[in-house]
């Protein structure tokens, strides 16, 4: 991912202009390649994650919400997607593009500066691609059809992610140089987790509930699996934050401790929280906290030092769990809860992580702005590029959401709810095992 | 009293329950069994239909007062049929039920239902 | 792996002759390292994968086929195994031997011109001769027996894999030094996937079907956790492919890069596939595709250039679907479709690629010819290795089952069978959960 | 983790004093961040090993054991444990502090001269300090209060870890420098296992039996997720191990060789022994079987070769078997055998490594002497590092099981047992799949 | 002969067999069901009480000669109570069993049981 | 009409489905469940000998007629033996079914079964 923590550090990104081809960093390739396995150990995180979190007659099909991402966005990627968000500002910027990254031809001798292959770049990036629109898909589990969705995908990956993205991290736009130093968001505070979370919630309110909710209930049918899933993504989470670096040194382990500092503080506030409320920690409490604390210090992981990150952490959960409460008060059903998560800790990271940089970045930040750099000035920039992406992708969802069901339709049909996923859509059943044969 | 024993399909279960809930039968107990009567269901294995030879099936047993038996077994005619009626809708069971007591209470006979 | 992009790169892999030991290159050490682990990976991988497809009562059985691989076969390849595959050229060239290589013991100091160990160099090597025999397993499912099948896969690797082995990956290998610039096999098309899938056809049809195939229906007893091995194969693929450039730069990025697209790529066919055919796509049918993506580019993955990538992917679930539409129409019982899925889409693999290759190794090929090299020229060698490579590894696990029939015997009795393997073989049962107690 | 291999390599992890910044390696880091990542995936791992063997009722709770300890210790660790562990020597050497360590503050530039960041390092070793007393959670499985057991790894991570881990491995230990070159315990012979391994046997002592221990058959409620565990423990354990040596080179190779070879050596071993003795080999034999190879190993993956991993692992299996048979004959309740496996199998590595030594690690050893150094020297050495860890640890474990018990309390009432952990202390349960809803 | 179907709570089955035990019943048959009857079990979701409409139960089916249905009925009666009885506690149900068949012997009738 | 209710063991459900056709009796539910009978199989659990308390059977449903009672009951004896019997083996239970409901064309009567 485009490091924001300076800007000197991100030309590191481009390839030489002139003919002199950058070297080959074998060590900061081996973690970048290391880095795309663990994201991609993401993509079964989640559909464990979630798939265990709705009904026995919908595990498999949730699980392939997670699963087709890989499929369509990995092809898309490689054919488009990775010029439109790399690509030179077009359309005012709305959007990059470049000819040369088509089918990715022209990444195959480029070395970036960093001293990785391009083609590297191209398939970590890819993966922050793949899981952003899997990430929504939990906001409207258990009844959706499944050629709406991969429709519902695409459309947002094109139309939603690749500006997004575009905006934050390509070195031309316009949230990457807003402010003295840009908008901080190293591993995608606002580019996943406030696009998914956001438009997660706009899709569940326009979707509408499940059958039967909140009335009857919905019990996971594996928490067990949950919890495998949940590890795996703290695991590849690593590659997320410290991959996000571009690098394999100072930089890089300080994103990965304090991603691993929020994690175990998110989980240890969530129990707590529990503990109080209900007398009772539970284990999905448990995944909530740690989720939390991964997405806060997502954007963060950059610039923020441990103690910031046990702080945020913390916060983190306070704030989703009283999230979830509300979202249980007003009664939509955002199933998985994939803005309470996602969208909440986004906001909360992106924000918060101003009150917590690390001097050095704000002494070069002032430098660069020429003079003076407050706290305040950053949070400035940081609220503009939340309020930016939470509009941008609230507003471009619904316009996605009216296609899709103007064509393939999105909503499964009532019959097609009771008996489920599974059954219906992909002629399967989940557990063999439960019943005898 | 009588004991009910209906063997329906799973994707039945939300609308039979419901089915018997207006009608005011809201104590049952479900189970999840397997069952061999006419073919039905397919499932997709490997871009070949797979015709199983036991299908998985609901089971549900609600015991009731004599009066009841006809309401109930109305309440899931009518909701556990697909249409207007296909194979592998599943069969009603109703068998003397001799007595029944509630643990909670050791109450015993209809009012214990 | 031994790369076989052009012959000047594999002499990184010999230690040097004279006393100047090479230097380690801390970076390549640590992908290979990492490869090493991504590639152990696969092999929980594909026992949940497998483990999902069978009956309840034989689900730790067949996990347990893979899982003892790693035991035998670990320990054999530290013995023996390595010896007889890097080597020098014995018997003809039928095998390698290289005494030194015994209980590994001359590889204490050993650093490779690649800049890395020669012990990770040997654990790599040794994680795919622990996958290959494992793979075979599936063919023969729910219906050997565990003493059997411990023999026959300790006498399928010594007499099948490290031959072929030796053949394809040793720089004295006949098959290594076919043609201009050698068969290409990047990452174990023939040594890997065309081996276990026509040994696992050859097992399969010796053997013969479980009872009651296919009258009785087999349901998996687990699609769950199949889609979990899926994902966890997927990302031990890219230790797979993209370790097998015992590099870490710009190879290995290439290779990393059209495994990810042509199992995206694969997938994504098999679902549309499966669309049009039955308007249901399967999850199964999903793993299928990303599985015979991954097989189709093993090969390819050192040579083919993105778009290949889709268009190889695309092709070999193409391929694969037709190949267990025929199995199913033919009647024989592969369980889980080794050869429909391994076998085939490495034979597509190993041929297809000679269509996609980048023009640079062309060039250096034709150099090295001392004139033209065609795409035909190359295809004709391909189709030579795969030839040989089918031939042989069909005669020779002909010989091996015959052998192992005649002392420990294979085949589980027909009440062992209805029993199950767990409880039969293992004194188990996989999960106690379905069960009050 | 402290690389004993030699003294002078050891140094590597000091920072200069001096001004001189040492470089950062970025393959060395690189390999190190992986190592982190794998040796994290290990508590997952762990908790699919340890929920797999419980009863149905208590799977989520089991699992929470293993995950809490990665919310609890994981903010702990970053407080205060690191500068326990490798601070300077104080109240004589029984601990470590060093203000500077206090939130991690003090590392935020530091680059060690093995040329890594030290957050790494920190973070590598935090990872250490998060599994072990998820380890000994193991041995009173079914039976605790989730808020006694989080006071209880609290109490003994910062009375028990902290220090044996300061005298091992911080340069100022005394076991670090008991003879000539150290008391050798590569990656947590005794820091890890010896320690949790008796600490869970006393402690399973004192809290006593699960209701109807032995009487009742307490049957696994899932052997097929105790695979998948055994399968993620073996490939994190190639962190664990190889990421010991603080290093991306020949030691790194050396060890992750003879950590692959021991664990399938053991797990052959096993299945051996089991054949023998019931003609059946079990799937948990079989993971039983790993994990005593690959804890014989851990202290010894520095020093020892390839047929010397070979003879630990199969030795492991062996005595590991004897003690659990001897287990069931004394009658008390390990329930999931923290003591028989990881107990006995880290005291043996400990003890039989000084038999296979790698012969330059003993002329160093003797010029470090200044003079001769022998087998049985070193045996001494080790026999000492054993027995004070041994001594330690089931004292301090009494003392904390005292404190704990008197406040919060650890034992779960019999009512809480019979209705299961998860559902008491969590509110959950594991398998929805397996009840209609 | 009777056959005596108990539904209880599923933290009840050790207790129950226990009790069942002491009475000298020890040959019975028990499943896995889910039912609904007075709500009573809670479970936590994200921070929510969650009353689930069918709660899991244990079903334990006994087949028992007239003359030790009161000594069983009695047994699972006191084990399966919480407390003095709430709500949840389950019920007990008896039908009439005409014939009872040991398959090892192909014995019949009482002795079968 | 007589409900059938077999307890079997597991390994002989295959055996005793065939056998049922063979008698033409096409129609069944089973399901899980676990029993106490004798001691028979055993599990082995790290090297030691486990005899579970409770072990895995399978049950199976049959409504029949009157008729086919009989040829029922002789069919699942011949095929859920265990060469001359053997611990564990299992039961058949026989109840009398009082009314049977095709519920796709709510038949009654002996035509549903
Ligand atoms: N005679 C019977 N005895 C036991 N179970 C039966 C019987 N008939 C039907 N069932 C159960 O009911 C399920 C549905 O039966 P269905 O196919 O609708 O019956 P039919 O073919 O008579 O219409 C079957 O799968 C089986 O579980
Ligand atoms: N009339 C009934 N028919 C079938 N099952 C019943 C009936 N009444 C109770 N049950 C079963 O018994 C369980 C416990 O019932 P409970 O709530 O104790 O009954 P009550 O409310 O009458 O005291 C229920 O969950 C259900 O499974
Ligand atoms: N009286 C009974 N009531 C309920 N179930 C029974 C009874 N007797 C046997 N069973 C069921 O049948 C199974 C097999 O019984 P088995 O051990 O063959 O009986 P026996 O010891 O009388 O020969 C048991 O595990 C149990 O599930």
């Amino acid at each position: 991912m485009a490091k924001k923590t300076m800007l000197p550090i991100l030309l590191l990104l481009l390839p030489s202009v002139a003919g002199a081809q950058p070297a080959n960093d074998s060590g900061v390739t081996a973690w970048m390649l290391t880095s795309t396995a663990l994201v991609l150990l993401m993509v079964p995180g989640l559909a464990m994650f979630y798939g265990g979190l709705v009904r026995t007659r919908n595990v498999l099909g949730t699980m392939m919400h997670s699963f087709a991402s890989m499929a369509v966005i990995g092809v898309l990627w490689a054919v488009c997607g990775y010029a439109f968000c790399f690509g030179e500002n077009r359309l005012g910027g709305w959007l990059g593009w470049n000819g040369n990254f088509f089918f990715l031809k022209g990444l195959d001798d480029s070395i970036l500066d960093a001293g990785i292959p391009e083609y590297v770049f191209a398939m970590f990036q890819g993966k922050f691609a793949i899981i952003t629109p899997a990430l929504i898909a939990g906001a409207f589990a258990e009844r959706v059809r499944f050629k709406g969705y991969l429709l519902f995908i695409t459309l947002w990956s094109l139309l939603v992610y690749n500006p997004v993205c575009h905006w934050v991290w390509a070195k031309d736009g316009f949230l990457f140089n807003m402010g003295a130093a840009g908008a901080i968001d190293f591993a995608g505070g606002t580019v996943v987790h406030i696009t998914a979370g956001v438009s997660g919630l706009v899709a569940a309110l326009v979707l509408g509930s499940r059958r039967g909710y909140p009335g009857t209930a919905m019990n996971p049918n594996n928490l067990v699996m949950t919890l495998m899933g949940a590890g795996l993504l703290w695991v590849g989470w690593f590659g997320f934050n410290a991959g996000s670096s571009i690098s394999s040194g100072l930089d890089t382990a300080r994103a990965l401790t304090v991603t691993q500092i929020a994690a175990a503080a998110g989980a240890f506030s969530w129990m707590l929280i529990e503990s109080v409320h209900h007398k009772k920690a539970t284990s999905l409490g448990f995944c909530s906290g740690v989720l939390a604390g991964l997405v806060v210090i997502t954007p963060a992981a950059g610039v923020v030092q441990p103690y910031g990150a046990v702080v945020m952490g913390a916060a983190a959960s306070l704030l989703c769990y009283g999230a979830i409460l509300l979202k249980n008060r007003l009664g939509y059903d955002d199933s998985l809860d994939v803005f309470g998560i996602h969208g909440v800790a986004g906001m909360l990271g992106a924000l918060m992580l101003s009150f917590f940089i690390r001097p050095g970045w704000m002494v070069n930040a002032a430098e660069a702005a020429g003079g003076t750099w407050t706290v305040l000035d950053q949070f400035g920039v940081q609220a503009a590029a939340v309020g930016i992406t939470v509009a941008y992708s609230a507003a471009v969802t619904l316009l996605i959401l009216f296609l899709v069901q103007k064509t393939t339709g999105l909503r499964l049909s009532e019959k097609g709810e009771m008996t489920g996923l599974d059954n219906v859509l992909h002629g399967e059943h989940g557990y063999g095992l439960i019943n005898l044969s | 009293m009588k004991l009910i024993t209906a063997i329906i399909q799973p994707d039945k279960l939300d609308e039979v329950r419901e089915s018997l809930i207006a009608a005011e039968i809201t104590r049952i107990t479900v189970s999840r069994c397997t069952g061999h009567g006419q073919y039905s269901d397919e499932d997709l294995y490997r871009g070949q239909k797979v015709v199983p030879n036991l299908m998985p099936k609901v089971r549900i047993d609600i015991a009731c007062n004599d009066a009841f038996v006809d309401i109930t077994v109305g309440a899931i005619l009518k909701a556990a049929r697909h249409n207007s009626g296909q194979g592998g809708d599943g069969k009603i069971f109703i068998t003397h039920l001799e007595e029944c007591i509630r643990i909670r209470t050791s109450e015993r006979g209809g009012k214990a239902i």
